[in-house]
């Protein structure tokens, strides 16, 4: 819940902002893997698929990261220390996404990503206009690039979905009975 | 190719529809004056999960499933393989899916009934708002025989709410299922329909259950949530309200059970719905009741056991803990519905016993029997009342509530009778109510408790007996029904067999069970149940004839006719 | 006894039975009885229009000791009977009343959802910081030191439960400490009690002189509340909290809508109820 | 005239000091060398209610009362002819009481005993601080033969901490009493005791029950206090802490079964005690342990019932409520002590046998069992140890916390164990734990959870069996005493006839009881129940070879060997 | 995702088991799940010396998808399990879970005397005003006019029961309101919640999105709260019972001392402790 003042980033140090970068694709990751086991569970294959392609891209950032921090030791910072702008870390879908859905259409789940995907580049963004420190506002730029390039990516995959009709999530079936 | 049953499953995902689909063939075939009958299946997810619809429509009642299913209609094949332990398919059967509905189980596959295609979500697109279940029902339909006119008049009415386009679409979806389901291999189609005189309903047997506790002159109601009890408590709750009784929710099981041993003291009919772990918060309070006189009701919906178990699954294997969960000698009554339709009758009679004998009163129905639906014939009220004995005129002496009459029956007085004002108490008392530990007193009142149940007249209720011939199959609950089909076809292979299935478990009722066997060499009991149950409990409590076997199953699978009639068929 | 005077109809005597009490001589519940019978008179109750529920405990067995309808339940369990007849029957007085450990040990959720509830009773629980009935256990009232009990020879280290702070925290919309010592002080409370809608909890301190002989000082340590009765609930529950236990009077009055079902019947019969079902 | 066993009860009113007469002389008694055995009974108050010490002396182990009462002593007459069914007088018994303690009840009287006076308020005065039932205890020493010193022995004991001056005074009055008896009528004095090795021991049977608990490596213990049951828990609390172990008090009897399921989870061995109300809160969650295998001991201690009923005397009817009392089929032990002594080796058996199969264990005491007390040879320990069957070595690949073994028992793990983690579930479940309602698992687990229990090897200690002939009595619990009793009587008059009393209940063990009553012509059963609760069990799950009679009633009064060998000689 | 790191010893990841979750997708239940994880990779507690357990309902059934000792017991019981670990165990990390309609109405009278007893362990409730598991009915919790649950159709009419300050009143050492959309917020309030000595309570607000999908508005109403957590049992009672519900953080943090008892043993064996028979 800590909300910094916007002059100060946070970040002080390019391990401080390789931590960052790590834990939020690390985060978007399991984050996607998650939806794709929920989607999996409940029988939405097609979302399931999709999320499971955005984890395997994620993880492809991940490895970026790791590959940029060789060398460095990252600071150990608890989840609720990180500089984010919000609570969560930018590039995890948010898991109270009104689209968020056993029915959902991959529509939602690309805009649900586009969204983060957008936090993200959001975050580098103010980084590198921000930061005082070049080490770190390069860092940011060369970070944000990702970042770019995979919005660029959903937003052409958003634009081969028309958004979902109204009633795409009624289920004229009632809960099924548990304990 | 006519059969006077035929038997279906809608399977899909969730969010497809299938229970939707399945009720609206159930309600096509009662008004088309066929019986249906619907069970329900699903995936551990609350929403979402995979379902199943099972079904069977027949030209007379039918409460309960055949060995085998004729046709699988899936509009989509996610996870469906779950259910194909609970879907057996004739070998000749029907398995209908979308090819474009995600893998074709194996499971499904290995039976070896045949495969037809039927591409639900192309044809869905093709009509504006289409959908995909409005077409498998118009396919069923179809495939069974069923008058489009039925189905269209279910379809116009409950969608009368949507609006106009969605009924329109899904009365195009219905009509292009049908027009499908032309060029379909055949499958069974269903004789015509008797001609039914009176309008079928639709019910389950919680709602029954439901019905028949209002019917008795119950007027209060305590509820705790739970699976698969708590539907009796929902269908209670606003038609109480209508007959200006009253529902509590209350803050768990201990609450509930004393909420209605209050409300009843205070003279007015209670009862209340639970399943096994419910039931089990409850059986000191169940004493109480006993101890105290004090009437009740309680209707335990089995489930799966024990402990948590399987809360959506059928098994009738709390009749132990309903006979004999009571510290000390605490005799009671035990009364269990063996239809869908008798919840209703059954529910109602233990009420009208309940308060007859001023005791607690538990209703064994189970998952299978509540929470199905199936279209029946309107159950005429039999007519059973809760009223009590009340105490009649001035006080002279010192009211004896507990006074120690020929038939055990003392006349209760309830608050608001001036001069009868008595203390009710589960700690052993005198005939005035007032705690004693004297030997005299204890065996007098216990004697007393007894003999009431002993005594009473419960008529020819207290067992449905049908047929003849020296074997004899005894059963109870929900397994009754397929003990009834499993009989008809010994008969119908020329077999002579009884059918006795004992709604009154508690007391036991020795002679007349006597008088029901008589001549009979061989028993064979029937029962859901791992530990065998109702077994023991014949076995502590009668004296069966000839040589007797015991046929018993856990759930969650319901025992099929074909098994039983096995078992007949290979003592013979 | 039969003085001519302008007194209500009943006398406290009228209110009790002939059951002789199996309490202790010295028990705190002699004169809780007192205090009802005389209350019930006070408001005039008829006695059949009385129901008296209660637990087990020796203070539960005070409904055979009365002459109204009473129910002598099993432990920790007089609310939800009490609850059951009340929704059923509004028209009668509906007293709960019972022990400590009844009320706030085995009881304590129903004590809970009871406040929060509030269905028009009185419950009055007779404290005596012990066990009585089962030979003098530790109650969730007594002190956390107390040492007398062979379950907890090294006392219970558990700090006391505070019912009226729990009760003002689950809603209940009356709050009384007595002392059955000051019997007629003790029959105004509970005939306020009485009278205030919803749930009214009044506790008294009774003491136990056989497992807790020291109990006979309270009558040294009680004393008047010093300020009067809020309808505040955070003030109260700061008072409350910070009392000494001792602190006798009407000590919270709220004013929330008592909890009962609208009783009005729709349709004529149960047939009416049978078209849902009809295809 | 000297007998083997003298039986004599003191009464008299609140403060007269009955028990601690009757204390005295018992472990009087037992410092001679003999064997003594008593029980108590009082009025409904609290405290200063009529009192009776009823006690046995004898000089072979006793641990149940003989028909009647030699020797009755009141101290004052004080509402004692309540307790006239309680204490049958033979013909010629000695009735003794203080011509100035009030008017002599009539039920007493009635029975035709010798009377004689003894001025205990008189003497008592003439000593200084005198005390009346000091001289009753010094009369009663005197009548039966107690060697003088070891009636001073125990009152200079049991006064040390008095002070000087009571203890003279108590010593004084016990010797006036002594000089008293010798001008009394005679009665029968005790034959001398024989010679014992080993000094006794004086112990209850909830002493006892305590003792097995701690012995069977029970070091955590949940306490809600219930008459009878609360003082296995008082003789625990403070014996568990210096052991290093803990008692908790819970809330209820909901929390108390949950602390200790949540303690063995964690590997502790944990019990608790309790009694017919406590029991019928806790079957929920016995139901738990059952299913999700977490090993527990409950000891139950009957009381009358049903409800709050009797709670201070003695009856066997909660034996459905532990052995069906759980809803669905939940396979789990119940183990009856059968003799005061008993309950130390049936609770430590059953402590070891939950943990050895992982499941609960129900002690079925009772409260002629658990509240009285004896003096008794020092009991062995028998060496059975809760030990459970632990995972060995790095857990290799996902553990099965349910595997389905042989044996049906799956090595369990504990918090700590590294690599181990489950989830244990109530929920059924697969060889995980993971919640399923697979039918494949649930019978799978069923299998393995009645399984454990039916291949266990119990040893000889399932029953205790004695003698031969073709009659047998099949008896359980604190019945057996006066069995055991009519059985010698009857094999004194010439009768042949074998005992067996079953310790094991659940579960069931029919080919021993079938050889155990090979040969048997008539089988009588005998139980303290109303509902003959035990004769229907043994109905519903053994083959009772011959004819069979069964002999029950409910408290409070005890079952007395003369029923019993009535029953026996009638049949003959 | 190999970076070098000082991180701690375990990852979140390392506390989640194989089994997937049956919650709705967008159930608040995912995301509590991810914040019991992160707390306690942060505390770096290994798996294997953490118990938790849970009662029944959807939220309870947490343990199974988590990599500790777990323990699904049944409804409304899983604080007296708890208790039993950790008083047995009591270097484990213990902490029980579950809904608002296992914790507050069922199992209502544990968690009193669980805040009472004061035993060091974190209970955390995923509050969603409602019994999911059971499809829809109105749990403690349920604002009284909320109209949606058949089994009362014209709503409850009963005050909502407030859970911090029943916490309070009954002696809960550490109290804290989190929002489950707040994964690492929460995780937070988590890991202050296990290291605070005695019984630590954490009402999480997590969204039933079936059965109250009005909840997914939750995540616009909760704000932190304003003033730093108090000590004192009185001021925190005047603004626990003020505040609206939604105001999120530490709220309280006592300083009682957790229940402990001794366990030493004083004999070398039961023998000794038969001397006591010998006459
Ligand atoms: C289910 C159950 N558990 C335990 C008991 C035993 N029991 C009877 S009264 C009592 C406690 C009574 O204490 P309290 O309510 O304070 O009443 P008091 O005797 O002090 O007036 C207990 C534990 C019981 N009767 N039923
Ligand atoms: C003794 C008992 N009573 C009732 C139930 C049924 N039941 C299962 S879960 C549940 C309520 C769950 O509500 P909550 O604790 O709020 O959990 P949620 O599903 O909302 O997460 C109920 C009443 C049960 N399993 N056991
Ligand atoms: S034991 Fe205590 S509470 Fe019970 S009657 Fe005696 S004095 Fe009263
Ligand atoms: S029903 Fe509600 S609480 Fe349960 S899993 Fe779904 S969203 Fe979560
Ligand atoms: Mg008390
Ligand atoms: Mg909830």
């Amino acid at each position: 819940m800590n909300k910094p003042d916007p002059q100060d980033t946070g970040i002080q140090s390019v391990e401080h902002l390789l931590a960052h970068a790590l834990a939020m694709e690390v985060e978007a990751v399991e984050r996607y893997e998650s939806l794709a086991d929920q989607m999996e569970t409940h029988n939405n294959r097609d979302v399931a698929a999709l999320f499971r392609k955005l984890a395997e891209i994620e993880k492809l950032h991940v490895d970026n990261v790791n590959d940029i921090s060789e060398g460095h030791t990252l600071p150990h910072i608890a989840p609720w220390e990180y500089s984010w702008e919000a609570p969560e870390s930018p590039e995890a879908p948010s898991v109270s996404a009104e689209g968020l859905h056993y029915m959902m259409h991959p529509y939602h789940a690309i805009a649900m990503a586009l969204e983060a995907e957008r936090r993200g580049v959001d975050f580098y963004d103010h980084l590198v206009a921000q930061s005082d420190r070049e080490d770190i506002r390069k860092l940011a730029a060369e970070l944000c690039e990702t970042e770019r390039e995979h919005v660029t990516l959903l937003e052409g995959w958003l634009a081969r979905f028309q958004p979902p009709p109204k009633g795409w999530n009624e289920d004229p079936d009632p809960p099924s009975l548990q304990g | 190719m006519t059969a006077r049953s035929v038997s279906i499953t809608f399977a899909g995902s969730g969010g497809a529809g299938v229970m939707t689909a399945g009720n609206m063939l159930l309600d096509a075939a009662g008004r088309a004056g066929w019986y249906a009958y619907m069970t329900r299946s699903s995936g551990a997810q609350i929403r979402g999960g995979e379902a199943a619809a099972m079904m069977r429509l027949s030209t007379s009642p039918v409460q309960s499933h055949d060995d085998r299913f004729d046709v699988l209609v899936a509009i989509d094949w996610q996870n469906v393989g779950r259910f194909s332990a609970e879907i057996p398919m004739t070998s000749d059967g029907l398995v209908l899916g979308d090819p474009d509905g995600g893998e074709f189980p194996e499971q499904i596959g290995a039976k070896g009934a045949r495969r037809a295609d039927i591409p639900f979500k192309k044809m869905a697109k093709e009509i504006e708002g289409g959908r995909p279940n409005m077409i498998a029902l118009g396919a069923v339909a179809g495939l069974v025989g069923l008058p489009e006119d039925a189905v269209l008049g279910v379809v116009r009415d409950s969608l009368a709410k949507k609006g106009e386009a969605a009924r329109t679409a899904s009365e195009a979806s219905v009509r292009a299922g049908m027009a499908f389901a032309a060029g379909l291999p055949a499958c069974p189609r269903l004789a015509a329909a008797e001609g039914q005189s009176e309008r079928l309903w639709s019910i389950t047997g919680n709602e029954a259950a439901g019905l028949g506790a209002v019917r008795g002159g119950i007027r209060f109601v305590a509820a705790y949530p739970i699976t698969p009890g708590t539907e009796v408590l929902e269908w209670l709750a606003p038609n109480l309200a209508k007959l200006g009784g009253v529902l509590v929710q209350a803050e768990d099981e201990l609450a509930s059970i004393n909420q209605i041993i209050g409300a009843s003291y205070a003279g007015v009919p209670s009862l209340t719905a639970t399943s096994g772990p419910g039931l089990a918060l409850m059986t000191e309070s169940l004493g109480l009741a006993v101890a105290s006189e004090t009437p009740i009701t309680v209707v335990n919906v089995m489930r799966g056991g024990p402990s948590t178990g399987i809360p959506v699954k059928s098994e009738q294997s709390d009749l132990n803990i309903a006979l004999y969960g009571l510290h000390g000698d605490a005799p009671h009554l035990v009364v269990a519905p063996n239809s869908l339709a008798d919840c209703a009758f059954s529910t109602q009679w233990a009420v009208h016993l309940a308060d007859s004998l001023q005791t607690a009163a538990i209703v064994l129905s189970d998952q299978s029997l509540g929470q199905s639906r199936a279209t029946i014939a309107p159950p005429a009220d039999p007519g059973f009342r809760a009223i009590r004995l009340m105490p009649e005129g001035e006080a002279a002496e010192r009211y004896r509530r507990y006074t120690n009459t020929a038939s055990g029956v003392s006349p209760m007085a309830v608050p608001g009778m001036k001069g009868y004002q008595y203390t009710a108490d589960g700690l052993e008392h005198n005939e005035y109510g007032t705690p004693s530990s004297a030997a005299a007193d204890h065996s007098a009142q216990l004697d007393k408790r007894l003999r009431k149940l002993a005594v009473h007249d419960y008529g020819q209720h207290w067992a449905d007996i049908e047929g003849d011939g020296d074997i004899a199959v005894l059963t109870w609950g929900s397994t009754t029904g397929p003990v009834r089909e499993a009989l008809e076809r010994f008969r119908a292979s020329g077999g002579r067999a009884r059918l006795v299935s004992i709604r009154l478990i508690s007391p036991v009722r020795p002679e007349q069970l006597a008088a029901a066997l008589e001549g009979v060499a061989r028993v064979l009991v029937v029962e859901q149940s791992h530990g065998a149950q109702f077994h023991r409990y014949l076995r502590a409590h009668y004296d069966l004839p000839g040589s007797v076997r015991a046929f018993h199953r856990p759930g969650p699978l319901p025992i099929r006719p074909n098994e039983i009639f096995r078992q007949l068929a290979d003592w013979s | 006894m039969e003085a001519t005077s302008t007194c209500p109809s009943y006398s406290a005597r009228d209110y009790k039975s002939e059951v002789k009490p199996v309490w202790c001589p010295g028990c705190g519940d002699y004169s809780v009885l007192g205090s009802i019978t005389k209350a019930l008179a006070e408001l005039s109750i008829p006695p059949e229009s009385v129901a008296l529920v209660s637990g087990i405990g020796c203070s539960s067995r005070l409904p055979a000791y009365t002459n109204v309808f009473g129910f002598h339940g099993v432990h920790g369990r007089a609310l939800p009977i009490a609850t059951g007849i009340k929704v059923s029957r509004p028209e009668l007085t509906v007293i709960a009343s019972g022990g400590d450990g009844d009320g706030f040990s085995i009881g304590g959720n129903h004590f809970m959802h009871a406040c929060r509830r509030n269905v028009d009773m009185t419950y009055i629980v007779m404290d005596n910081e012990v066990y009585g009935m089962t030979k003098g256990q530790a109650s969730p009232t007594t002190a956390p030191d107390w040492e007398k009990s062979k379950l907890t020879p090294q006392g219970t280290g558990i700090n006391p439960f505070h019912p009226l702070v729990i009760a003002l925290a689950a809603g209940a919309n009356f709050i009384a400490r007595g002392f059955s010592g000051d019997q007629n002080g003790t029959a105004q409370l509970i005939t306020e009690a009485i009278r205030h809608p919803g749930f009214s909890f009044v506790q008294l301190l009774s003491p136990c002189v056989t497992f807790r002989p020291e109990q006979r000082d309270w009558k040294d340590m009680v004393h008047p509340a010093a300020v009067d009765p809020t309808d505040d609930p955070a003030r109260a529950a700061r008072r409350l909290m910070t009392d000494d236990g001792f602190n006798v009077g009407v000590l919270y009055r709220g004013s929330r809508k008592p909890f009962q079902p609208e009783r009005q019947a729709s349709v004529d019969s149960v047939a009416d109820l049978e078209k849902e079902f009809v295809l």
